[in-house]
């Protein structure tokens, strides 16, 4: 497969039909890769495609750094594509300005990460051109079990599970880098006027935070779980992501990153949207 | 930092010791004495010390600058823009732009901030002593200029001419304007007042044009000259290479930079660019010393 | 701001009574950046009001709070005497200490701590309000009407009296809509084309009236005061300048035999045709896809035959662009039809009449062209299958009207009249015809419309049975109504040689299209929304455009007119001053830290923000960000709330004022 | 180098050149050393394990300290300057303030099981935190401070302290260093005055054989480290390199997230906040880091930072050209946390290795 | 809040019995018109609750809710207009996907919802009005104090010092 990927690479740099491929190489550390920038076709032999590529490179669409340096192509697995349909659904790259070379995936992760059984888009949804088989889509799997698991605990045993795990954060914002749906200018967490979110990291600062966090990534999160893999203080921070995945698909029937043309879930209402909750 | 500099660089003002060594970041309380709308978004403070004791025996060299801390919102770089021959109050002058200075804006007369400092270092007044001074400021940056003029001014007989070259976006954002009215009555300081094109009033009796274009008509001698620019990157950008072309070397000419500051003191990293920091080895720099640094300020 | 006065108001006893006030003033008088704090019986008493006044004066204040009663009350009492005090009116706000505090409660103390917070929450809000200046938008004095039906015709003559300029555009040749179509209207029988045809005159000789015919509008740009309107005038290959309408073209036209649409089908046209002989502007259109010369290049005769040479068969579409400040709706309607083929898919036809196959099973419009001098048969009731005349016939009310399962649930108002009026006017042609009506509730609430349908059933003999048709079916050369009277509790089949059904009042197929294109709101039914069902009946929740007729719900001619003159005074509202004020609680973008992810732009009910493109000298694009039209913003501020790193903000409760209050409750 | 901070220098290099004592520890006193250095009220930081994550944290008990593994994930400087800390604070009424200066950093800490990488940071950042102004926060905790590091027996690809000129079993920093010479015994190395002190105060050092050395114990693990960069290459090339474009060649990948500085034990930049409720406040000292893109923004909103590749390249100029420049001594020891921890695999020996081999290889070659 | 950061001047008040402290944040057209009709018919309700008056209930942000309890709020109330009711139209049918998915999150989060009432209220419902307000503070005096966020305010590292320093000064 990888040699398909490295020839389809420096076509298209060579016709000049891109000026970047951005796609993986092999890492310093054992078991790791690092995102690379091919700009020269004779470099694409640097390009690689193993189990270790976890770099969701989606998040190079949108940075200044790659982006000055021309249209891209990018070699994305199905939930780095379903970050950047999300990306293209909120303007923020346009369709036609990128290339995706599809890749079938069976799985990251040595064991596979928890995200890979379950995973719907082994063969992406969105490309112009795939490489390996296509893998069809699996239909019975419960994306949320560990949401509908953790539910089962008293409020108290969640309270303390999140007390603890957030009294944890030091507030390097990795989670907050990493992701590619994290693309603005100014984090509402860097403003002071007002101070909504406290930068001291402190539980309650990190409350905060992290809620924030998680709800500007309600109905937007692909579950690609780079946020929990670049913690460096492994807080479950994908958990929460996932529960407000399941909230927007149970109370919307909206899954983020299937449909460029889909309204985000919270900029769209339907009058007939459920509000058992309300007195 | 030169050795002096280093030696004088134990804050003079007495902290309340804790236990052992002081707190470095303790700041002083004190009280806005007057307060002056320079702009409709520029103040300048007369501030003294709550505590008089401490007025009396509080020093600066003029051009150092401070950080103010408005308790309950945080703390700002401000430059000390009064001279260190003022013993009984110092002054700052800030636009509203951020969180503290727009809580700032909001105090009144009375009211209690903190102080930290002095730091930085300072005009070398001495090196300056027996030369014709120029000093060139653009904006909101009169102030660490309007310290130096006070000063000079203060010990007149000890140097040469001086001139003034002051210039502002509009007439509205010329800041102290009482006092550019008393050094134009003065026959010993020859100063020149521009606002850019299109910012004139129709009774303005000043100059019209950008500052580097004014300074080529006013052209002062370069001989025996020490110049002060101060003002936005753009304006230092366009005036260095006339101050050059008048024949001035580059030590001669100094100016301050302007970068993110908030400790004051060297610790915080915030203001290192190449191995400079700006807080303790400026802000004040020649012209020469800021060609070495990386393009970083 | 940093000199803030406190007002304490005691209401007479209204809050004094519950809330010690005093102590309301003297525990505010300890809140950083309050100058001045006092209690007065009655703040908005004239020397409460002078009190403020002087206060702001002497102790220089830059906000004031007054304590006392709702805001709904009066915070325009308040805000005025703020101004006359020399302070911008938005920098003065109002605790509610009454309705929500003093009447409400019954512990004192508690009361007090209460109306305590409700104070220290707005003067900590107080502390970061800005001054704000009402909005100024141009206003361009010239108005669109779009449709030229009654409604149209009355909206733009009204408001060209008013001394305005007016753009009507109407699709069909001619203006004069559905109710040029009728024969006589109810419940005066005056014949419609009489009370018509001199308005549509006034139309074409108002100079102030630019009247555009045959066309229809392509686009709608900007916002109340200052649309920009692009309408595409549809060749009409006769130049109108040239033509005096005397007919020698379509008289001497090839092609007899194109179903005439203003005939609704019973009558044909030509090619080259004006829909009806009053037809103003009495201009002929070529129909380009059924003239010969178009099709297959041949013919040519009305080129040859006109002696002033006005047909110019090169014509093309013409796109005219023209400013208006307000736009006037009276697209009219459409007759529901029993076909198979539905506009709206929750609609389905009538299988029981079956559907539209009947030549002699025909709608309403159509009856009223058989019953019109000018129409195919010249007034006189002859079945369109074969020409006779009709003895026997019957008038079926509701249908598709008020018939959840056919998927229109609404009643259309006027039908029972004009049932009435044609089972009238064919008696007085077919002296011994017999009249029949199927009818469920006879709706006839207008002025005189009850004396109307009683002088129908009591003087020409219209038999009228309550009760629903069932099914239709052709015997011979009859058809055969079965139906139920459930009056008598029977079965009823009457053998009709004519049928007549009041087909449902429903908007034109493209009525969704254009809601979108100008930008306002559409029912699910596709009748416009107005703004206000009981209280803004005429105006839409987008500023600047108003409706008329039936475009918004099925009405009779009456209330058309009046509402085209409602609209027409709505308009002449807004043309009143040369400049709009609005209230300057909008929202505005933060452009430098704006991202473009259009969150806001998809949540502003009104489409106030639009995409913007911020580019160097050079003309090269840097970033896009949104952009707010001040015009359109009616501050409902779901943008902040959209906005994921707060790059737009609404004066008067941005985030800055909203987290001062939150925290002024911290110090507790 | 200024004045003062010279004879700083000088005391340094006596600490440096006093001749360590060599003692012994049995490996089960390991744990009595703990429960003496609680008994004599020091506030004791250690590894601590907590399922895959290792991190510095206060024990109250021998047995919660983990030593296994390479080395923990955060570094101890935490214990010195941490991540968020009360300067001081003040109440404000109308026309008054009340400053208090309450900060309290007078019990003295121990840190146990710490690796020789971390505990030579301790020596490095002194000479920052008494550059001219004197932090009380770091001193006064340094002085009470007494630092037992136990020397590395396995490396892992990110470690790189041999190319700082540090080794897994160097003793700079450390007041007592402890390396694993057999099965059952320690080889301590008492360093300092304070390390002797201590070493008294618990009495569970017995004297040690001449034959006891620790090269054959670390041996192995020297070996295996090797050296993968040339230290003396790095600053002359990056005196002359600011503008390259190989830096954005190596750091294109750099999403600018904390980590690398947060886990680093010699990153030290910080921010000073105000946190207040509405009658009173404090002022708080936090970590920051020269990745964030607002650490430089001006008032203006002008950056002279203003992409990944110069605030990159900002972390390695300060480490290894300004930092040596102003006060002699490289900002890193080689612990690799930065290379370990790094989401997008940046690698500092990656691009350290590509510095010192310029002339040889080609850009940035692995 | 506890009451010993009252200013000093005031002799340490004994104790008071703690009283519940609700933030209520409500759409301008309907709920706080609705709370002005139940002050009209003087209705009686609770006075613990403080109501912050915002356009709509699509102005309603979620870190209006954490910081409500960042500052001592024992319970939040939201309220705005009937769907379809909104004076702008759509405001309350984002809001009310905004509430939908926010008190998943603060459910999963192990906040009690018992202190987070969402409701709507029109201009005529002031009788509803009152009876949410009574049935709030009913249920949050049964609750009790939030102990919980309480305890991540305690955390507030200038805070703690100052109660004790406070006492020392007396």
């Amino acid at each position: 497969m990888i040699e398909q990927i490295r020839e389809k690479a420096k076509e298209l740099l060579a016709s000049g039909e891109v000026k970047v491929v951005i796609g993986y190489e092999n890492g310093g550390l054992p078991e790791t890769t690092r995102p690379v920038f091919i700009t020269s076709p004779d470099e694409v032999d640097r390009l690689v495609w193993n189990k270790y590529c976890y770099a969701n490179l989606a998040t190079f669409l949108w940075r200044k750094e790659v982006s000055s340096l021309g249209k891209p192509a990018i070699v994305a697995k199905g939930c780095d594509v379903k970050a950047i349909v999300v990306l293209i659904q909120e303007s923020q790259i346009k369709r036609e300005d990128v290339v995706i070379l599809g890749v079938t995936c069976t799985g990251v992760g040595d064991p596979p990460l928890s995200k890979c059984p379950i995973c719907d888009v082994n063969t992406p949804r969105e490309y112009d051109c795939l490489f390996g088989e296509e893998i069809p889509p699996k239909t019975d799997i419960n994306k949320f079990a560990d949401v509908d698991e953790f539910e089962k605990k008293s409020p108290e045993e969640r309270w303390e599970f999140w007390e603890e795990q957030l009294s944890k954060c030091v507030k390097c914002y990795a989670c907050r880098q990493v992701c590619p749906m994290c693309y603005c200018e100014i984090c509402i967490a860097d403003k002071n006027q007002p101070q909504w979110i406290e930068t001291s990291s402190h539980t309650r600062g990190n409350y905060h935070w992290n809620l924030v966090r998680a709800w500007h990534l309600a109905g937007r999160c692909v579950d690609c779980l780079e946020c929990e893999r670049v913690c460096p203080v492994d807080i479950p921070l994908s958990l929460v992501n996932r529960r407000l995945a399941k909230s927007v698909k149970a109370r919307f029937g909206y899954e983020p990153g299937y449909d460029t043309e889909a309204p985000p879930p919270f900029t769209d209402f339907k009058p007939q949207d459920p509000e058992e909750f309300i007195k | 930092m030169t050795e002096e500099h280093a030696a004088a660089v134990q804050p003079t003002v007495a902290h309340s010791g804790g236990n052992g060594l002081e707190n470095i970041y303790l700041p002083q309380l004190m009280v806005i004495q007057e307060i002056t709308q320079e702009t409709p978004d520029v103040k300048s403070m007369k501030l003294v010390f709550k505590d008089e004791e401490m007025q009396k025996n509080f020093s600066f060299r003029t051009g150092q600058f401070g950080e103010f801390t408005v308790f309950g919102v945080g703390e700002s770089t401000f430059n000390i823009c009064s001279s260190q021959t003022w013993k009984d109050h110092i002054e700052c002058c800030f636009r509203k732009v951020g969180r503290v200075t727009s809580a700032l804006w909001e105090m009144n007369e009375g009211e209690i901030i903190g102080f930290r400092g002095p730091y930085g270092n300072w005009y070398p007044v001495e090196k300056m002593e027996g030369q014709n001074i120029l000093f060139i400021a653009g904006g909101i940056a009169l102030p660490p200029v309007r310290c130096m003029i006070w000063h000079a001014l203060d010990m007149r007989d000890k140097f040469k001419d001086i001139t003034i070259l002051y210039g502002a976006r509009t007439v509205a954002d010329l800041v102290f304007k009482r006092e550019l009215e008393e050094w134009q009555k003065r026959d010993d300081v020859t100063i020149v007042t521009t606002v850019d094109p299109g910012g004139e009033t129709p009774d303005w009796k000043g100059k019209i044009g950008f500052v580097p274009t004014v300074l080529k008509e006013v052209s002062p001698s370069s001989d025996n000259t020490i110049a002060l620019v101060c003002g936005p990157p753009i304006m230092i950008k366009f005036t260095l290479p006339v101050l050059l072309e008048q024949g001035f070397a580059r030590e001669d000419i100094l100016t301050s930079l302007e970068n993110r500051m908030k400790c004051g003191l060297g610790k915080c990293g915030r203001c290192n660019v190449g191995k400079v920091y700006i807080c303790k080895d400026g802000p004040i720099f020649t012209a020469a010393a800021v060609a070495l640094l990386p393009e970083e300020y | 701001m940093s000199r803030i006065g406190v007002f304490v108001c005691h209401c007479g006893e209204n809050i004094a009574r519950m809330v010690d006030v005093t102590r309301v003033a003297e525990e505010t008088a300890k809140l950083p950046g309050v100058a001045v704090s006092v209690d007065y019986r009655y703040m908005c008493s004239d020397p409460g009001q002078n009190m403020i006044k002087e206060a702001i004066r002497e102790h220089k204040l830059d906000g004031v709070v007054v304590a006392a009663c709702s805001p709904q009350m009066h915070e325009p009492t308040f805000r005025a005497a703020v101004v006359e005090g020399g302070l911008n009116p938005y920098l003065c706000e109002m605790a509610n200490i009454r309705e929500h505090c003093s009447w409400v409660h019954t512990d004192k103390e508690l009361a007090t701590q209460k109306a305590i917070d409700l104070v220290r929450i707005m003067v900590e809000k107080v502390g970061k309000n800005q001054e704000l200046f009402p909005i100024k938008v141009p206003v361009t004095k010239r108005a669109l009407v779009i449709g030229g039906g009654i409604a149209g015709i009355q909206a733009a003559l009204d408001i060209a009296s008013g001394g305005h300029e007016v753009v009507l555009v109407e699709r069909e040749p001619s203006i004069g809509g559905n109710m040029a179509r009728l024969s006589e209207t109810f419940p005066t029988l005056d014949c419609s084309q009489c009370i018509l045809t001199p308005r549509m005159v006034e139309v074409d000789r108002d100079p102030r009236i630019t009247l555009y015919t045959y066309a229809e509008v392509e686009e709608v740009g900007g916002f109340v005061g200052n649309f920009k309107v692009k309408i595409r005038q549809k060749a009409k290959s006769v130049i109108a300048d040239l033509c005096n309408g005397c007919g020698d073209c379509w008289n001497k036209c090839p092609q007899k035999k194109i179903p005439s649409e203003f005939d609704a089908g019973l009558g044909y046209r030509t090619a080259i045709y004006v829909p009806f002989p009053q037809a103003v502007p009495n201009t002929p259109v070529i129909d380009r896809e059924r003239c010969t010369k178009f099709l297959k290049d041949k013919c040519g005769i009305c080129e040859k035959v006109c002696t002033l040479n006005a047909i110019d068969y090169t014509m093309e579409d013409e796109i005219i662009e023209v400013e208006v400040g307000a736009i006037v709706v009276a697209t009219g309607y459409d007759l529901f039809s029993v076909g198979k083929d539905q506009p709206n898919e929750q609609w389905t036809g009538y299988g029981e009449y079956n559907y539209d196959a009947y030549p002699d099973v025909i709608d309403g419009i159509q009856f009223e062209r058989l019953l019109s001098a000018s129409g195919p048969t010249q007034g006189e009731i002859r079945r369109p299958s074969d020409g006779k005349e009709p003895k026997s016939v019957v008038f079926i009310a509701c249908v598709g009207s008020r018939d959840p399962e056919k998927g229109l649930e609404y009643c259309s108002k006027i039908c029972c009249m004009y049932i009435a009026k044609h089972a009238m006017l064919y008696k007085h042609k077919v002296h011994d015809g017999q009249p029949y009506v199927f009818y469920m509730d006879i709706r006839a609430g207008g002025k005189n419309y009850e004396e109307f349908v009683r002088r129908a059933i009591e003087e020409d003999g219209v038999l009228y049975i309550r009760g629903r048709v069932s099914k239709i079916y052709k015997d011979g050369e009859q058809l055969v109504v079965v139906g139920a009277d459930t009056l008598s509790d029977s079965q009823v089949q009457v053998r009709a040689d004519l049928v007549v059904l009041a087909t449902a009042i429903v908007p034109h197929r493209d009525a969704y299209e254009l809601a979108q294109k100008i930008g306002f709101g559409c029912g699910s039914q596709g009748f416009f929304s107005e703004a206000h069902p009981k209280l803004r009946p005429v105006e839409t929740n987008t500023a600047g455009i108003y409706l008329a007729g039936a475009c918004q719900a099925p009405k009779d001619i009456p209330d058309a007119v009046a509402q085209a003159g409602a609209a027409a005074s709505k308009v002449q509202l807004l043309f009143s001053s040369d400049e709009l004020e609005r209230e300057p609680i909008i929202a505005s973008v933060n452009e430098a830290t704006c991202v473009h992810c259009r969150n806001c732009i998809r949540v502003c009910p009104y489409s106030a923000i639009t995409d913007k493109e911020i580019k160097d000298k050079k003309g090269n694009l840097i970033k896009m960000v949104a952009e707010v039209n001040e015009g359109l913003c009616l501050g409902c501020g779901a943008c902040v709330a959209a906005c994921p790193s707060k790059s737009i903000q609404l004066a008067g409760f941005n985030d800055e004022q909203v987290f001062a209050e939150i925290t002024a409750l911290g110090s507790g | 180098m200024t004045g003062d901070s010279k004879e700083k220098q000088n005391a340094e290099q006596v600490e440096k050149t006093r001749q360590p004592i060599l003692k012994t520890l049995r490996v089960e006193n390991l744990n009595d050393l703990v429960r003496k250095g609680l008994d004599l009220g020091y506030r004791v930081f250690a590894p601590v394990k907590d399922d895959r994550l290792v991190t510095f944290e206060q024990i109250s008990s021998p047995e919660e300290a983990f030593l296994d593994g390479i080395t923990s994930r955060t570094s101890p400087k935490s214990v010195l300057f941490p991540r968020t800390e009360r300067i001081f604070s003040y109440k404000i009424r109308k026309d008054e303030i009340v400053v208090e200066d309450n900060a309290d950093i007078s019990q003295p800490t121990m840190i146990f099981g710490c690796r020789p990488c971390d505990a030579a940071s301790f020596p490095i950042m002194d000479r920052l935190f008494q550059w001219d102004y004197q932090d009380r926060f770091w001193i006064e905790r340094r002085k009470g401070m007494v630092i037992i590091a136990v020397s590395c027996l396995d490396c892992d690809d990110a470690c790189f302290c041999t190319s700082v000129g540090l080794a897994p079993d160097s003793t700079e920093g450390s007041d007592i260093l402890l390396t694993l010479v057999s099965r059952d015994q320690y080889l301590a190395e008492v360093m300092t005055e304070k390390g002797e002190d201590f070493a008294e105060k618990t009495g569970l050092f017995d004297e040690a054989g001449a034959d006891l050395d620790k090269e054959t114990a670390t041996k192995a693990v020297r070996e295996k480290l090797g050296k993968k960069f040339d230290l003396d290459k790095i600053k002359p090339w990056l005196d002359e390199n600011y503008e390259h474009e190989f830096w954005a060649e190596v750091t294109r990948m750099c999403i600018g997230c904390g980590i690398c500085t947060y886990v680093c034990p010699t990153c030290h930049c910080f921010d000073l906040v105000d946190e207040a409720h509405y009658d009173g406040g404090a002022k708080i000292k936090n970590w920051d880091a020269c990745q964030f893109a607002a650490f430089t923004v001006h008032a203006s909103g002008h950056n002279p930072r203003p992409d990944q590749i110069s605030r990159h390249r900002q972390r390695i100029m300060h480490k290894y050209k300004y930092y040596p420049d102003n006060l002699g001594a490289v900002l890193c020891t080689g612990c690799g946390r930065c290379v370990r921890h790094c989401p997008m695999e940046v690698n500092l020996i990656r691009i350290l290795k590509g510095i010192s081999d310029m002339e040889k290889a080609g850009v940035g070659e692995e | 809040m506890s009451d010993e950061t009252k200013t000093e001047d005031k002799p340490a008040a004994a104790e008071k019995e703690w009283q519940p402290r609700i933030i209520a944040f409500v759409c301008n057209w309907c709920t706080y018109a609705g709370a002005d009709l139940a002050g009209t018919s003087r209705m009686v309700y609770e006075p613990h609750v403080r109501i912050i008056k915002l356009p709509c209930s699509g102005r309603i942000d979620v870190s209006f809710i954490i910081k409500a309890f960042e500052q001592g709020a024992d319970g939040v109330m939201v309220s705005g207009c009937h769907p379809g009711d909104c004076h702008y139209t759509a405001g309350n049918y984002h809001a009310r996907r905004r509430f939908g998915g926010f008190r998943d999150l603060l459910e999963f989060c192990g906040f009690d919802m018992r202190r987070v009432v969402f409701s709507w209220v029109s201009a005529a419902e002031g009788k509803k009005w009152a009876d949410l307000v009574n049935e709030a503070v009913a249920k949050i005096r049964e609750l009790g104090p939030f102990k919980e966020y309480q305890k991540l305010l305690a955390e507030d590292i200038w805070r703690k010092e100052e109660t004790n320093s406070d006492r020392e000064t007396g």
